[in-house]
């Protein structure tokens, strides 16, 4: 469904990457590989659409994302360093609003349920400042359960999820595979990952002894 | 005509002068600024080429 | 057809690009230097004194050359602008950032020898006119195109960012150019056009456009001299440019 | 589509209150600029009335450039201009969403404090309504055109001062047609045709400033 | 310790001069604040050499007060205060040289220009002279006191706002001293009472604003 | 001696701890564990001095942090969830400032090395604006290298670091306390910091299974 043909990045002066291919089908993770500073991030914002790649192109259902911008948008759930969360509204301000701009509108019933969910019951309506770090997280990630986009990309899902978190953030993720959802993620973190098919893209290979 | 009257110019002297003046002034500078841009380039990139014929070998 | 486009994206490529530029660069120095030379002689020895204006009146071969220019370069530029957006070609963006430093140049002249020529006919330096004020907002623009570039490190962002800022100002030139028409101004209404022939003198005419003609070919001249500059800097990786003989030495 | 509008509008609203200095600051700035004036000179209200239109325009010009800067860095560091950029509606639906809610904070408050400053000046009541008038179309093409420079600038070095670089100039027409229909009017002139051009000018930049606006954006976002 | 007042102070100025808008958007400010005044009025000198040293001190007033909200804020957003606080040094040093930055950056550019922008005001060399003294005495103590109700209001709904509610009341003795020593400079009384007087305010802020400034910042911080 | 007594902290309107007492002495290192906003950043915060506790003591070789306060903060380096960097300036010129600022300045020479032993060779003059969240992550941990006070208190220094980096920060953080250093850190991670005496800390149990 989403294929990458012969997609190269530059960012400053430096070539990331070049001549990357692979497809993406329903029911497929793809987790992506790398030391910090081999592109990643720059991988998966090109994905999204929010870099133009230096070359190459990038298809939806075989068509070029440039073209069919707002659907491939409605089919994309992206979350990155930034949260993009709100400091001054609460959780669940913050999730409707991440919701109606996904296009897929919920009640204010349907998120307290689902920042419940994800862990933040008791906390919901705290302005996100006071939140710590692992509940600004989950406040963002919420937005996975409210509704069900097909093709989530998620960059280092997991920093600052405790372990309980993290487990459920697994098992929701292998769910979305097993319903024929496609992933693309990347993590530092050991996770087990191991349910439908998963494919492995390891960036900036000679760098990785960088340490 | 003698020189001085055109020199001159009826009077409008300053303001004729003036308006030649600064064109020939900006429109003589810029070449010289460019030319110097180039040196610069050239400095640089030359500098650079050297750094990596160097750490090639 | 598909050929004739081969053919452009070569030119449009740097490598190939770099030693026409040189070309280009000889022949139109050059004519600015005769087609100046010549403007020159004439306006101050063959154009006869005006009657009304006295001698005044010969600023009017920089003014009105160096008006027409710094609203051409303008448009140059958002040409380049539109098809560096559309086609993504690297060397457009270059054209516009070559060009930009000339534009400048040219409007500050338009705006100085024109307060130069309002201080005797209007008898004040400056007035917030229409043409007055679009030329000023003309002149920020292009400060504005080139400091906006020189703030991003990044070259395609900067390049696409200058691109939009041309694109934006580019309402300013019908305004410009229409503004003695629009409103009543204090300014000079057109005196040469295309259909109804000339209203000056064709002596004076004549000096006008070989001046004229003269400041494009020196707008061409440093352009390709910058953008052999920009060439240089952004292919500085290149292998094309480590063999040039002027780096080797 | 219309929900998105809404929801962006009313998000920015809702901050805006919960944080309110935004609204107080540019509205305290244009107070202050206007009433120094009639202060500093005394009370001779012939020269009062000359200047009043230029004093109420130049205020209104440099309190909305004042308040760009922030209009789109924000989102820009917390990361919620990426998820607008990759929401499924039409971008410049959203910032024209912010860009009204940024008029309704920094430029109505200061429109409807105009008439109440505009007594200092002793402006008769048709050059006051004249006035408020002009502000009311003016003030929100001043935010369209702003947003684009405050958008190409996003996140650069020299951020603000690069704003006021590159938006001045495109204001300055509403500049000059703002002040010049109250002028006009306090001299008994026609304003008829400096609003017309206001008129003009706000309808040019809602439909292209958006545009253009989020076309810098997704440069900027890079 | 003085190494560390060195550093923070150069670390400012490194920033500022690679952001530069920070320089340009005060200075840009009070130039224009200050130009406007002769454009609008018109050349007639009488009024413009009594209304000039209000002009100057109330744009100049202006022009460090908006400064004033981004002084901590960035420090505090990216975690470099809580750095500063942890720091093995009296936290009123470090204050104390980012107040200085601050001022070399927002404040200085404004005392060296004035006397330039003087001249449109057909300020006599005595009047100009008395004005460059008074701002370059009573500049470092609006920044020190502003520096006060920015750290105070850090974090907080509705910073800036704040900020110019706690500090504009506590700045409004520099304004009085400073306009005051000008005019009476202008007028031909003494004016070395008034200078005392700013010396004085000076002297006091230098030594105890940093030290609230540091423990109002301890404040925040939690 | 670092000794904290019955130490209570609330936030908001809750209490999140209280009545904690423990003790580190030099060669031991601390592993907090609990969930996410369980305690853990505001009882580290709190123990550097920068949250006021609502109730008990700290002590610092004996006397209460707030009466030896520039002693105790010379000896002690604090890594928190903010990097403290600038964006504006590159690597080597952020960690020169943050050593000024501890009171121990370095040479630009070992500042390059520093940044080139935790993996940013090649990235030591980029300004920390385009640097990716580990290099960033990288630039504010180079510090431990820089300098050794005697306590560390680190508040998930792993995240965003990749597997080679985070190996490579726990064996500094194993030598430090080898030599006899204190280290206090928290992860949410799986890491191996067998080496001296380890001694854990578990924050907020009743809320433990709040997913
Ligand atoms: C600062 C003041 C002035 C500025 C900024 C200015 C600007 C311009 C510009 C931009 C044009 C080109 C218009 C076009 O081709 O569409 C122009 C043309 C011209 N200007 Fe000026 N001008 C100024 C003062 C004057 C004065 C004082 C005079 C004479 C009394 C004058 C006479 C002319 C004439 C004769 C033309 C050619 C008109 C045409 O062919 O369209 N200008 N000026
Ligand atoms: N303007 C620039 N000039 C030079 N290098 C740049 C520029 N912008 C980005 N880079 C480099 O490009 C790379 C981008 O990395 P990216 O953020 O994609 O890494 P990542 O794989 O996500 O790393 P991490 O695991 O740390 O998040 C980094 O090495 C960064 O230093
Ligand atoms: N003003 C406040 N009102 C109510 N609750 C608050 C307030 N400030 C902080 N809190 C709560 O206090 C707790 C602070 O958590 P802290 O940041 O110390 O957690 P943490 O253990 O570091 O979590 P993480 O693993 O996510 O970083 C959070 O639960 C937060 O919601
Ligand atoms: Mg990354
Ligand atoms: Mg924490």
């Amino acid at each position: 469904m989403l294929e990458v043909v012969d997609l190269e990045c530059a960012r400053g002066d430096r070539q990331l990457f070049s001549g990357l291919c692979f497809t993406l089908e329903p029911g497929e993770l793809l987790h992506l590989h790398g030391h910090n500073g081999s592109g990643k991030t720059t991988l998966m914002r090109t994905l999204c659409g929010l870099i133009r790649p230096s070359a190459g192109e990038i298809r939806w259902g075989g068509e070029s994302i440039t073209e069919v911008e707002d659907d491939f948008c409605r089919d994309l759930v992206y979350v990155g360093h930034k949260n993009g969360i709100k400091d001054d509204l609460n959780g669940v301000e913050n999730l409707r609003i991440a919701c109606v701009l996904d296009g897929v509108p919920i009640s204010e019933a349907a998120a307290w349920e689902a920042l419940e969910r994800i862990g933040l019951r008791g906390h919901e309506d705290l302005p996100a400042r006071v939140l710590s770090q692992g509940q600004k997280r989950r406040v963002s990630l919420a937005r996975l359960l409210a509704h069900k986009a097909r093709l989530w990309i998620l960059d280092e899902p997991f920093t600052a999820l405790d372990k309980a978190a993290v487990e459920f953030l697994q098992s929701v993720v292998r769910e979305h595979v097993a319903n024929g959802g496609m992933v693309i993620l990347t993590t530092h973190q050991e996770v087990s990952l191991t349910r439908g098919q998963v494919k492995q893209l390891q960036l900036g290979w000679k760098g990785e002894g960088d340490v | 005509m003698s020189v001085a009257e055109f020199f001159d110019m009826g009077g409008y002297a300053l303001y004729v002068w003036g308006s030649f003046g600064m064109t020939a002034l900006l429109m003589g500078i810029e070449p010289f600024l460019v030319r110097g841009r180039r040196q610069v380039v050239i400095k640089r990139v030359a500098r650079i080429l050297r750094m990596n014929t160097e750490g090639k070998r | 057809m598909s050929n004739r486009l081969i053919n452009w994206f070569k030119f449009a490529s740097p490598a190939t690009f770099y030693p026409l530029a040189e070309k280009i660069w000889r022949w139109s120095t050059l004519i600015a230097v005769v087609l100046i030379a010549v403007g020159l002689y004439m306006s101050f020895f063959v154009a006869p004194t005006d009657y009304k204006q006295g001698e005044g009146y010969r600023i009017i071969f920089v003014h009105v050359p160096a008006a027409w220019l710094s609203m051409f370069i303008y448009l140059v530029m958002a040409f380049w602008s539109v098809v560096g957006l559309v086609y993504n070609t690297r060397l457009s963006a270059m054209m516009t950032s070559a060009l930009a430093p000339t534009g400048a140049i040219f409007t500050f002249i338009a705006l100085w020898t024109g307060a130069f020529w309002g201080k005797p006919m209007w008898g004040t330096w400056w007035v917030w006119d229409a043409r007055l004020t679009s030329e000023l907002i003309l002149l920020f623009l292009y400060l504005g195109f080139i400091a906006l570039q020189g703030a991003i490190d990044d070259t395609r962002r900067a390049d696409r960012a200058g691109a939009l800022l041309v694109l934006v100002g580019v309402v300013n030139i019908p305004i410009i150019h229409y503004s003695v028409k629009w409103w009543n101004t204090l300014h000079q209404g057109a005196s040469v056009s295309v259909s109804s022939g000339s209203s000056m003198s064709s002596i004076m005419l004549w000096t006008m456009l070989i001046m004229a003609l003269g400041f494009w070919a020196y707008s061409i001249a440093m352009a390709m001299a910058r953008v052999r500059c920009i060439i240089l800097e952004r292919e500085r990786d290149t292998t094309w440019v480590s063999e040039l003989p002027e780096v080797r030495q | 589509m219309f929900e998105a509008f809404r929801a962006i509008l009313m998000r920015d609203l809702t901050l805006a209150l919960r944080r309110r200095s935004d609204i107080f600051t540019t509205l305290f700035f244009f107070v202050i600029v206007v009433s120094l004036f009639p202060l500093g000179i005394g009370p001779e209200l012939e020269i009062l009335r000359m200047i009043a239109p230029g004093v109420f325009w130049v205020a209104a010009l440099l309190a909305s450039m004042l308040a760009l800067e922030r209009l789109f860095s924000i989102d820009f560091d917390d990361g919620a201009l990426e998820q607008m950029l990759l929401a499924p509606q039409p971008m410049f639906i959203l910032v024209l969403g912010k860009v009204l809610a940024h008029w309704l904070i920094t430029g109505l408050p200061l429109v409807v404090m105009a008439p109440l400053l505009g007594v200092q000046y002793d402006l008769s009541t048709t050059a006051l309504s004249v006035l408020l008038v002009t502000l009311l179309m003016g003030t929100p093409a001043l935010s369209l055109i702003g947003a684009i420079g405050a958008a190409l600038t996003l996140g650069l070095r020299g951020g603000g001062i690069m704003v006021s670089l590159l938006v001045l100039p495109l204001c300055i027409p509403v500049l000059i047609f703002g002040a010049g229909a109250v002028e006009a009017s306090v001299s008994g002139l026609g304003e008829a045709g400096h609003l017309y051009m206001l008129a003009a000018i706000l309808v040019l930049s809602v439909l292209f400033a958006p545009l253009a606006t989020s076309a810098a954006l997704r440069i900027s976002a890079e």
